[in-house]
């Protein structure tokens, strides 16, 4: 049963050597492997809600001398957002890029891309995990290139050079580990680790490698560029999946691994870190000029409330209410995903249409594109988090267990953050639903705006009443 | 007696090398360094690998220590020459 | 004979230390070629001596594969570009 | 063996890194640090074989004393003289001097402070003495591995995943390397000498190659230093003005630079549907499985390397000879890519370049 | 008491922090790419320095197979990086 897990790894690789091969059957053979590797994402996260977490040996070696793959709660409603985020920006894709050529180039590095983040997110070794992330840069790079113009190739050379940057780093806290403890594998190691100068650096090294890679303030620089020139479908994924899978090793890192090191200091520095994300993205949100930016620049901002997270969670004792936010976060950060997915993609039928993403020409968008504007409402609710989407169940977690472990800074943090999500999202509303002169016909575009309601949709109503199960998930688990 | 032999043939090979790095800082233009170190380093690993012949244990190892030999020779001869052209491409150039 | 081989591979290890001060110097990129062809020439001897030194007969397959790619960076270095268009 | 020759030998040698190390990074001029880069490579290559690690000896010798400085001199040859002293891109490109000079001072102290910390934690790491369970436990389970060089036996047994990973990072690189557009011109014959050095270094590079996939069952080598040397012997080609590098057409080349991944997942499921783990070999399988891997792995490190070297998609040389405009290419080109064009070793100068870019599929 | 261990090791940690320095601050898009590389080679110097057992004994192939991924994950992103270097290089605005 265990074996889904490599296949969750092995399809989406197959289906890059295929579409590389057979260019001309590319799309048809994308949307077979999206079908089949999302289907068997689901049947795992099936498995793990009934029998807890699973291992699956690769090679048959013992976890240490061979790599284990692993997949527990946080790791299934990952996988399953990845599966979902990406088979909608196929759909998407397969339409935005016309002509063939295009297309043979994008889909191999595009499933490659999937692969790695599967291979990310499953991983139980800390070399293979440095393995999985130089992975998961280079074809991030390579598809933000794919933009073509100047400033895309500049933006992924920048790219590239922060990734190494983060992964040479998390790969000298890798080696002192191995100097330190004689093991790669994760288990093996949270039951070893004992704070002490080896421990600490590692632990610094490598969250400061996955920091760069999640562009954490003031770490961000490389984000906006990048993700504000990538093409529609590759932004989408850059924003909603990449950062978040470095955002997911600190996680795994700082709770699980090396949980009796962490200091209420340390979670501090990450918390402040969070705030100041928050503050500066949003305002240059605020201050952006195109649409892209404005949402490179709020992801900026909500890779903030995640970081807010780890002072709560670290004064908070083991029990019900530590869980509880632990929920709370994992479902600000898929609802995160969904809805920047989402918006990026609704993004990049304007700038299609239009021709350009200018937010101060934006004036008639509602009357021409209306199902694209609704997206762009959809992301915006779930953005500011307001109810029903699934942010403002994650806010609400936050700020309750601030207010209960008396971090009142946090409060004002989430409230003035969110405030200014407001702004920014009425902001580009106001535009599009700005009359034009001369009314023209709405047109919709099936095969490219379906996938954006969808995935905004999952953000705002989705997961806003489906949010019970996710605590279930992580309270199994966990 | 075939120890002796080959201690004298590495430290001879030692000698060659010195002298042609001696020679490298010391001398003054490229093509006189080019000239003494040609000589001096392919001499040396000549003798050395000479020297490391006589106390290889089976013949395999002897030839490709041979092969290392011959390699070094002809590549360095090649690159020298490719090295002089280039400069004195530079040279006309300027 | 073991007394000899280490003396030996000091000596050579001292000889790519000098050509290293030669690359380090210059002036000009040939001469940094030329000290790196000689570095090239040390290193494929420290190796053959480290190889009987430490009974490690691998290193003999590095110092092989040390001579001919010596011979690749050169030709690269000097290799010739076409200009842009027809040459 | 001299104690006392041996720690004279280690400070000499890294003292030879450290200063080159620095060298290669305080010097302004790029071509500069690229030569230094590449003696430090060499160096490196010696520390390795000090450390009776010869494995890694072979993959520097190859790739971080040849390849990469290849790689880096290409680079160098064709960036306009602007970026070489210049780059308006720096990633701190601080407006007034005084904001540079704080951002200078604070991430050398960064460094320093970098430097000490981390030797600090490797001294208390190496203090209590490494742990060497894995060491054993890789010696107990070799003789079912399949083969008898520890290294290889981790890297394409115990690690495999790791290394079917690996080769994926490489399949994406290139292919993010095609996506860019096709390639720059090439180079052209170096005259007689340099000829007559290719004539014999590529028959031999490529012996050698074929003598280290062999050997790496039992003794350091193996597919990854095969492969490079391979891939060597591709730049050596491309440098004597040999533009298709004896490769086949685009179909082909997709396969080729796939065979690596393709082998690993088509050995790896296959066990799986046989009802073992995921590449778990059956241990009398498993020395001849292990081959077939390498064996393809080593085609796909070579060709992409050497593809790499040339920088962009490579350009059919039907179409340097015949085509004229891209809008009639795809028809001549399907046609070229059903009767590749195999050139022999000599050196087809006549072929003239075209910068026009020519897609396949329109 | 490995001095060869020890001096390796702590010579791995120094190259690090130097190959970080240029990766930070160089002005030269080439020089920064060497100096992630340098700082890499850092690593791999601490990596194998660790499984470094002594002059007769055999070392620790798993840092040593480790150290093999790395070089050939290191030189795939390098060649991305100069093949992105070159293709901006070429660009009408910037040549």
């Amino acid at each position: 049963m265990a074996d889904m897990l490599i296949w969750l790894v092995a399809t989406p690789l197959v289906g890059a050597l295929v579409t590389l091969v057979l260019p001309r059957q590319a799309t048809a053979l994308v949307n077979l492997t999206a079908v089949a590797t999302t289907a068997i994402a689901f049947t795992l996260l099936y498995q793990v809600e009934k029998q807890g977490a699973l291992d699956y040996e690769i090679g048959g070696w013992t976890a240490g001398l061979g790599i284990a793959l692993r997949a527990d709660g946080l790791s299934a409603m990952l996988l399953i957002m990845t599966a979902l985020v990406v088979t909608a920006a196929s759909v998407y894709a397969s339409a935005y890029f016309r002509q063939l050529s295009e297309r043979a180039r994008f889909w191999p590095l595009w499933l490659l891309l999937w692969s790695s983040l599967n291979a990310l997110l499953l991983s139980g070794d800390l070399f293979n995990i440095y393995v999985t992330l130089e992975l998961l840069g280079l074809s991030a790079v390579a598809l933000t290139s794919l933009g073509g113009k100047t400033a895309a190739l500049q933006a992924a050379l920048r790219y590239l050079q922060v990734g190494l940057l983060g992964s040479m780093l998390f790969l000298a806290g890798v080696s002192l580990i191995y100097a330190g403890y004689g093991t790669l594998d994760l288990s093996t190691l949270a039951s070893m680790v004992v704070p002490g100068p080896v421990a600490w650096m590692a632990l610094a090294l490598m969250t400061a490698g996955l920091l760069l890679k999640t562009a954490l303030f003031p770490l961000h620089f490389w984000l906006p560029p990048a993700h504000g020139s990538a093409p529609a479908p590759v932004s989408a994924v850059l924003s909603a999946l990449v950062v978040k899978a470095a955002f997911y090793l600190v996680l795994r890192l700082w709770l699980d691994v090396f949980a009796d090191l962490v200091t209420p200091a340390a979670s501090n520095i990450l918390g402040i870190l969070g705030g100041g994300a928050i503050l500066w993205g949003s305002w240059r949100a605020l201050r952006a000029e195109r649409l892209k930016l404005l949402a490179a620049y709020s992801t900026v901002a909500q890779l903030g409330y995640l970081f807010l997270f780890f002072p709560v969670l670290q004064a908070l004792p083991p029990g019900s209410a530590r869980d509880s936010a632990l929920g709370g976060l994992v479902i600000l950060a898929l609802t995160h995903g969904f809805a920047k997915a989402g918006l990026f993609l609704a993004i990049g039928i304007i700038q299609q249409r239009a021709g350009h993403d200018r937010i101060r020409e934006l004036d008639g968008t509602a009357q021409r594109l209306p199902a694209t504007t609704f997206a762009i409402a959809l992301g915006g609710v779930a953005l500011i988090g307001l109810p029903p989407s699934g942010a403002f169940l994650g806010k609400w977690q936050l700020i309750s267990a601030a207010f209960a472990t008396g971090q009142w800074l946090w409060v004002l943090i989430v409230v003035a953050g969110s405030l200014l999500a407001a702004a920014y999202m009425f902001r580009v509303l106001g535009h599009a639903f700005g009359n034009q002169a001369y009314p023209q016909r709405a047109v919709t575009v099936a095969r490219e705006e379906w996938p954006a309601l969808i995935l905004t949709g999952i953000a705002v109503i989705g997961l806003g009443l489906a949010g019970a199960p996710v605590w279930q998930l992580m309270g199994s688990n966990a | 007696m075939i120890d002796v032999i080959s201690s004298l043939l590495i430290v001879s090979g030692l000698g060659f090398y010195l002298a042609g790095s001696v020679g490298l800082l010391r001398l003054p233009d490229l093509y006189s360094r080019l000239h003494a170190l040609t000589k001096a380093d392919n001499l040396g690993l000549g003798l050395l690998t000479a020297g490391l012949i006589l106390q290889a244990q089976d013949l395999f190892i002897a030839i490709k220590l041979t092969l290392i030999w011959l390699a070094v020779l002809a590549a360095s001869a090649a690159s020298a020459h490719l090295i002089a052209q280039h400069a004195r491409r530079r040279e006309t150039r300027t | 004979m073991s007394e000899l081989l280490s003396v030996a591979a000091v000596g050579l290890m001292l000889a790519l230390f000098l050509g290293l001060l030669r690359v380090v110097r210059g002036p000009d990129a040939g001469d940094r070629m030329l000290a790196a062809q000689l570095i090239g020439t040390a290193g494929v001897g420290v190796l053959l001596v480290l190889g009987l030194l430490l009974k490690q007969t691998a290193l003999i397959d590095v110092a092989l594969v040390l001579a001919l790619l010596a011979a690749v960076a050169a030709a690269a270095f000097t290799g010739k570009q076409c200009e842009t268009g027809n040459d | 063996m001299n104690t006392t020759a041996v720690l004279v030998f280690d400070i000499l040698l890294v003292l030879s890194l450290l200063s080159l190390a620095v060298a290669t990074l305080a010097t302004r001029d790029a071509h500069r640090s690229v030569i230094l880069f590449m003696a430090f490579g060499l160096v490196l290559a010696l520390a390795w074989g000090r450390l009776m690690a010869p494995d890694v000896a072979l993959a520097e010798a190859a790739i971080g004393a040849g390849l990469s400085g290849a790689l880096l001199l290409a680079a160098v040859r064709e960036q306009p003289r602007q970026t070489l002293t210049a780059d308006t891109n720096a990633v701190h490109s601080g407006n007034d001097a005084g904001l540079k000079v704080i951002l200078q001072s604070v991430a050398t102290l960064l460094c320093v402070g970098l430097a000490a910390t981390l030797s600090w934690a490797l001294a208390h790491a190496l203090q209590s003495a490494p742990s060497n369970a894995l060491a054993q436990a890789v010696q107990e389970n070799l003789a079912t591995s399949g083969v008898s060089n520890p290294v290889t036996a981790v890297l394409l047994n115990f690690r495999a995943y790791d290394t079917l990973l690996e080769l994926a990072v490489l399949l994406t690189a290139i292919l993010g390397i095609f996506a860019l557009g096709p390639a720059r011109p090439g180079y052209r014959s170096a005259g007689p000498v340099f000829d007559s050095l290719a004539h014999w270094l590529v028959p031999v590079l490529i012996l050698t190659a074929g003598y280290l996939l062999w050997v790496g069952a039992q003794a350091p080598g193996g597919a990854f230093q095969a492969g490079a040397i391979l891939a060597a012997a591709g730049v050596v080609l491309q440098l004597s003005g040999q533009r298709t590098l004896g490769l086949p057409q685009e179909r082909t080349l997709h396969i080729v630079i796939a065979a690596g991944v393709g082998m690993f997942l088509l050995v790896g499921l296959s066990l799986l549907f046989l009802g073992r783990p995921f590449l778990g070999y059956p241990p009398a399988w498993a020395s001849a499985l292990i081959l077939l891997i390498e064996t393809a792995a080593m085609l796909a490190i070579a060709a992409t390397l050497a593809l790499a070297f040339l920088g962009g998609r490579p350009q059919s040389p039907r179409l340097n000879a015949t085509g004229e405009k891209p809008a009639a290419l795809s028809t001549g080109t399907l046609r070229a890519a059903m009767h590749p064009v195999r050139s022999g070793t000599d050196a087809d100068t006549n072929s003239g370049y075209r910068n026009s870019s020519n897609e396949q599929k329109q | 008491m490995m001095t060869a261990q020890w001096l390796y090791g702590i010579t791995g940690c120094l190259i690090v922090a130097l190959g970080l320095r240029t990766a930070l601050l160089h002005t030269l898009l080439l020089q920064r790419v060497i100096g992630i590389n340098i700082m890499g080679a850092g690593v791999f110097l601490v990596l194998i320095a660790v499984a470094y057992r002594g002059p007769g004994e055999a070392p620790d192939p798993v840092p040593q197979a480790l150290v093999l991924t790395g070089i050939v994950v290191a030189v795939s992103a390098t060649a991305l990086a100069l093949a992105l270097a070159r293709r901006l290089a070429a660009e009408p605005d910037n040549g």
